[in-house]
């Protein structure tokens, strides 16, 4: 690709990505949230990939930390309802204390958020990967 | 600590260990049996503390709150029947852990084993103790999912259709149960064990029939009532020895327990069902001991001997007198032991020869005298030969059948011990005593004291509570049926000289299986001579037809389940014409209503 | 004035002939995610209220928000039709691997 | 506001009209990302900011994906029906266009003007705040409320890419040397 573009996209980049962490962990007081977050996330690797090469993008994000990643989410997500279910809360209910309007006291929404943010975004760096035929180390053929 | 705890620990603390075990056991393999040891026998110990307070007739009833908003307990309920079960259940769990550390080494995925086993010893511990109904079930189910991991252990072929069908006939009982259980909660409000005695006392209406169906199904399953009892023949063979005692020695004991909770705790016993299930159990009684006549395999023997033993028990149960409970109960203590005994001593013959085919075996009680002593002894004790613990069970389950009205099904009881006596006769003569003796002994290995010494102290419980058996009938069977309201009846203990028709008569037996063992070969060819004793012949080897009978039903339902394959014809658009269509059915509902 | 619904229903008819009409599987997904964005806008018209804000409270507003179940409940089916769709574009390129075609008439032995 | 609304509805029924008929695939899936900015821009315009957000970012992602499964397979859209079986199958279509919109659509409440369960959306909206401590209530429905909605569609999501990696297991030749397909 062009050197103006692969430029372009080098700065752009960490502005993406804080768009995309924004997006996550404000959602509770202005729009956007954990989803629009993650799927942007994985939208940087399509940037990576127009830009330069596959083989960059995967040096960056590989295929075994995407899995790992998702793997992590899903496991912090129900972690998350698990913490309140021992504590006598109903599953998945917010346990925490919680003030309206503040930037991180809304209970466990913020911790969810980012769970659900990481799978996400993971998810679609695995549709992605996965499409081109890749597969992560020690996945057997 | 205090005793408030104990409870808690007992159950907690196995269950808990358990997934220590797969972190331990990547680097330190030989501390995944010690853990596991070191866990129950603590278990072990938190029982024991309770004791004290049982023996003095008290019981415990704890509570622990738990999630408030949602109304759920924690709770324990431990009268002495709960305490004593635990206690042997635990007890079991722990000589099985010991007999494994031996018998399973060098075996492969022995971490899963381990920690299976832990939860398997505390939800079992759980179910004991559970004061509530839910919480109960919940017990029930982790036992139960954790016996299947065990039943699948070696993971051949035939263990996994077994392990298989031994889920399936289970989970189809544990849905009668839950079924029955949210129809209690339904129709009185109330989950906890501890006050619905008194609620459900009173109540009658179709519905208590129908749960009490549901309930005894939901038991009867996991006790191998007869039409429910196919699985455990498969089963048990398939498991490593060491499971195969447990679950023959206290989980089916389970379901037994069960019954008596919710028939004579809950329920109150219904004498309308009297006949019922004392027939239901001598039904189960005789199928299971002329199946286990037919066998060959030495671990499915015995293992048709659980189902004739357990039918013996739910005579007891159906008898709904004090003595017959208290025959049962002690029957079920006395067969946990027995049982588990002879599982162990069939795991130590197959340690040392590697088949389980007694074709093959033969004159191995000058290798193995240990091993044939024990396994004598849990023979004459589950046949019923004084003055082993067997005698004195079966003989309170006789006279409380014959005083319940029912005596043509008290001389079952005999008939099976006779029965009983001939295929240990068999067994222990085609696998200990003949001369014949087997090719693969060559390459014997040594039982290891490991495996002996829980079957030397099993085989010293037998000649206990044989001997001694005034004791636990007045310490522990006693004091377990304090719970239930049974009237002040005394229960008849007996004695190995006392003149009663039963007595008399169970030593007839004794002489008439002698007599019959020595004329076998010629009864034998009368059968074959014979058309109708012959035919009865053919229905005993191929097990009553029990397990046909549900392969036709399953394979009726699967080719009728065949026919919707034509529906769906793979054409997206026929799906959608599907749906159209379905959409203007209903519109026209819609419409005309 | 109901004109948002029956824009979305002629949307989900275009869906619906998509996939009835079109033999192509490429053209069936298309069909598909049509009639998902019809069922999406049909939902949050559902919710909608004339002058109404959106679902954010801030202070003290007196103005109506829109329905904020609706708009959850649609993130979800966003979502989920996105991850469906990716699925069944892969179902599409590893038949097309073994059949050299995306018409379902070519595609044989795919019959429950 | 309303003939804001009108255009954008003509302009997303014009792209999926496109999208039906193109018989130029890559084209058709572009006219499928025009449809689904458009429905983003009218999910905006009935106050709906976040799936706004969701709806183009994911459309993007979607319009990604088409792409990069038509290029592992081919452009050209197969032979389309004959014209008889287009006709009846068109009829069908419009009957059920039809018949929805005279027996269905009156049934519903006006446009704008929805009655909110009392149990449900009226009370998020009065206690949302709050009970959950989150201003957007769209997050209060999704993270706090109905977490559990939240779960299962994350784990379809995880199960779907778990289907992805079955169903391409098989890497073609071309891409098992390495060589890029686009």
């Amino acid at each position: 690709m062009s050197l103006i573009i692969q430029t372009v996209s080098r700065g752009i980049t960490p502005f993406i990505f804080v768009y995309a962490i924004y997006l996550i962990l404000t959602g509770h007081t202005s729009p956007g949230g954990a989803f629009a977050g993650g799927v942007a996330i994985g939208l940087l690797i399509v940037l990576w990939y127009a830009a330069f090469k596959l083989s960059t993008a995967e040096r960056r994000v590989s295929c075994f930390t995407a899995h790992a990643g998702r793997i992590l989410g899903l496991l912090g997500f129900l972690t998350m309802g698990t913490i309140a279910l021992l504590l006598g809360k109903g599953f998945l209910e917010n346990f925490l204390p919680k003030v309206a309007g503040h930037l991180t006291m809304s209970g466990v929404i913020i911790l969810l958020a980012l769970g659900v943010g990481i799978l996400v975004g993971c998810e679609t760096v695995l549709i992605f990967y996965y499409l081109f035929g890749r597969r992560p180390k020690g996945e057997r053929r | 600590m205090s005793l408030e705890y104990a409870p808690l620990i007992a159950i907690s603390l196995p269950i808990l260990s358990s997934f220590l075990i797969p972190i331990v056991g990547r680097c330190r393999p030989k501390f995944r049996a010690y853990i596991s040891v070191l866990a129950i026998s603590v278990a072990i110990l938190a029982i024991l503390s309770l004791l004290p307070t049982i023996l003095d007739g008290g019981r415990l009833h704890l509570t622990y709150m738990w999630a408030e908003r949602l109304g759920l307990e924690f709770e324990i309920y431990a009268d002495a029947l709960a305490v004593y079960m635990s206690l042997l259940a635990l007890f079991l769990c722990l000589l099985a852990t010991i007999y494994s550390v031996s018998y399973m080494a060098g075996k492969e995925g022995l971490t899963r084993y381990y920690s299976v086993l832990l939860i398997f010893s505390g939800s079992m511990a759980g179910v004991f103790l559970s004061g509530n109904l839910l919480q109960f079930f919940i017990f029930w189910e982790l036992m139960t999912i954790s016996c299947f991991l065990l039943v699948l252990h070696f993971q051949t072929g035939v263990a996994i259709r077994a392990a298989y069908k031994y889920f399936i006939m289970i989970h189809l009982g544990a849905l009668c149960l839950l079924t029955a259980i949210i129809a209690i909660y339904l129709n009185v409000g109330e989950l906890s064990m501890a006050t619905l005695g008194g609620l459900l006392a009173t109540a009658n209406g179709g519905w208590l029939t129908a749960t009490m169906v549901l309930t005894f199904v939901g038991f009867g399953v996991k006790a191998a009532v007869v039409p429910f009892h196919t699985w455990l023949p498969d089963a048990h063979p398939e498991a490593p020895s060491s499971i195969s005692a447990l679950l023959s020695g206290i989980m089916v004991g389970t379901g037994v327990y069960g019954l008596i909770r919710f028939f004579y705790g809950i329920f109150g016993f219904p004498y309308a069902w009297q006949s019922t299930i004392i027939t239901l159990g001598a039904i189960t009684a005789l199928v299971g001991v002329t199946c286990a006549l037919a066998q060959v395999d030495i671990k499915r023997l015995i293992g048709f001997h659980t189902v004739s033993q357990l039918g013996l028990i739910i005579m007891g149960i159906g008898a709904g007198t004090s003595l017959g409970l208290a025959g049962a109960l002690f029957h079920l203590i006395n067969h946990a032991f027995f049982k588990a005994l002879l599982f162990l001593m069939a795991g130590a013959v197959i340690y040392e020869v590697g088949t389980r085919n007694m074709t093959r075996l033969g004159g191995l009680r000058k290798y193995m005298p240990v091993t044939f002593v024990c396994g004598l002894i849990a023979a004459v004790s589950i046949s019923g030969i004084p003055p082993f613990n067997g005698f004195f069970s079966k003989a309170m389950i006789t006279k409380s059948v014959f005083d319940a009205g029912y005596p043509m099904l008290s001389l079952v009881v005999i008939v099976v011990s006779i029965m009983t006596l001939l295929s240990f006769t068999k067994l222990l003569y085609l696998v200990f005593w003949r001369q014949k003796t087997s090719k693969v002994i060559k390459s014997r290995k040594k039982v290891p004291i490991l495996m002996k010494a829980p079957m030397i102290a099993l085989a010293a419980c037998c000649i206990t509570f044989g001997l001694f058996a005034h004791w636990p009938l007045e310490q522990i069977v006693l004091p377990a049926l304090g719970g239930f309201n049974l009237g002040t009846a005394p229960v008849y203990a007996p004695s190995i000289f006392d003149p009663s028709l039963m007595i008399l008569l169970s030593y007839a037996g004794i002489v008439l299986a002698i007599v019959i063992w020595l004329k076998r070969r010629s009864i034998m060819a009368t059968v074959h001579r014979f058309a109708p004793l012959s035919a009865l012949y053919h229905c005993v080897k191929s097990e009553w037809w029990v397990d046909s009978v549900y392969l036709k039903f399953t394979g009726a339902v699967v080719s009728g389940f065949k026919g919707g394959r034509r529906v769906m014809s793979g054409h997206l658009r026929d799906y959608v014409a599907w749906l159209i269509a379905i959409f203007f059915m209903l519109l026209l509902y819609a419409v005309l209503l | 004035m109901n004109f948002p619904y029956l824009a979305a229903l002629a949307l989900f008819s275009v869906g619906l002939y998509c996939i009835l009409v079109k033999r192509d599987l490429f053209k069936i997904i298309y069909g598909i995610c049509l009639m998902g964005y019809s069922i999406n806008l049909l939902l949050i018209s559902l919710g909608y209220v004339w002058g109404g804000t959106v679902p954010i409270i801030s202070g003290s507003s007196t103005a109506v928000p829109v329905d904020p179940l609706l708009q959850a409940m649609v993130i979800t089916a966003i979502v989920i039709e996105f991850a469906a769709v990716a699925l069944m574009v892969s179902v599409a390129i590893r038949l097309f691997e073994q059949y050299r075609s995306t018409d379902v008439k070519k595609i044989r032995r795919l019959r429950g | 506001m309303e003939i804001l609304m009108g255009f954008f509805f003509i302009l997303v029924i014009v792209s999926a009209v496109a999208v039906a008929e193109l018989r130029d695939l890559l084209a058709a899936a572009l006219a499928l990302g025009a449809c689904g900015f458009f429905v983003g821009i009218l999910f905006f315009l009935m106050m709906a900011p976040d799936l706004a957000i969701v709806q183009l970012i994911v459309e993007i992602m979607m319009v990604v994906v088409l792409v990069i499964a038509l290029a592992r397979t081919h452009r050209k859209s197969s032979e389309p029906e004959s014209a008889k079986t287009t006709l009846a199958l068109g009829v069908i279509v419009a009957c059920v266009f039809i018949l929805f919109s005279v027996a269905v659509v009156p049934l519903m409440t006006e446009f704008g003007s929805p009655q909110y369960n009392p149990e449900v959306s009226q009370r998020y909206i009065d206690e949302g705040v709050e009970n959950t401590g989150s201003q957007n209530l769209v997050t209060a429905v999704l993270l706090d409320y109905r977490a559990y909605d939240t779960l299962g569609e994350i784990v379809v999501l995880f199960a779907s890419v778990l289907g992805m990696s079955l169903v391409l297991r098989k890497v073609s030749k071309r891409m098992a040397e390495g060589k890029e397909c686009l």
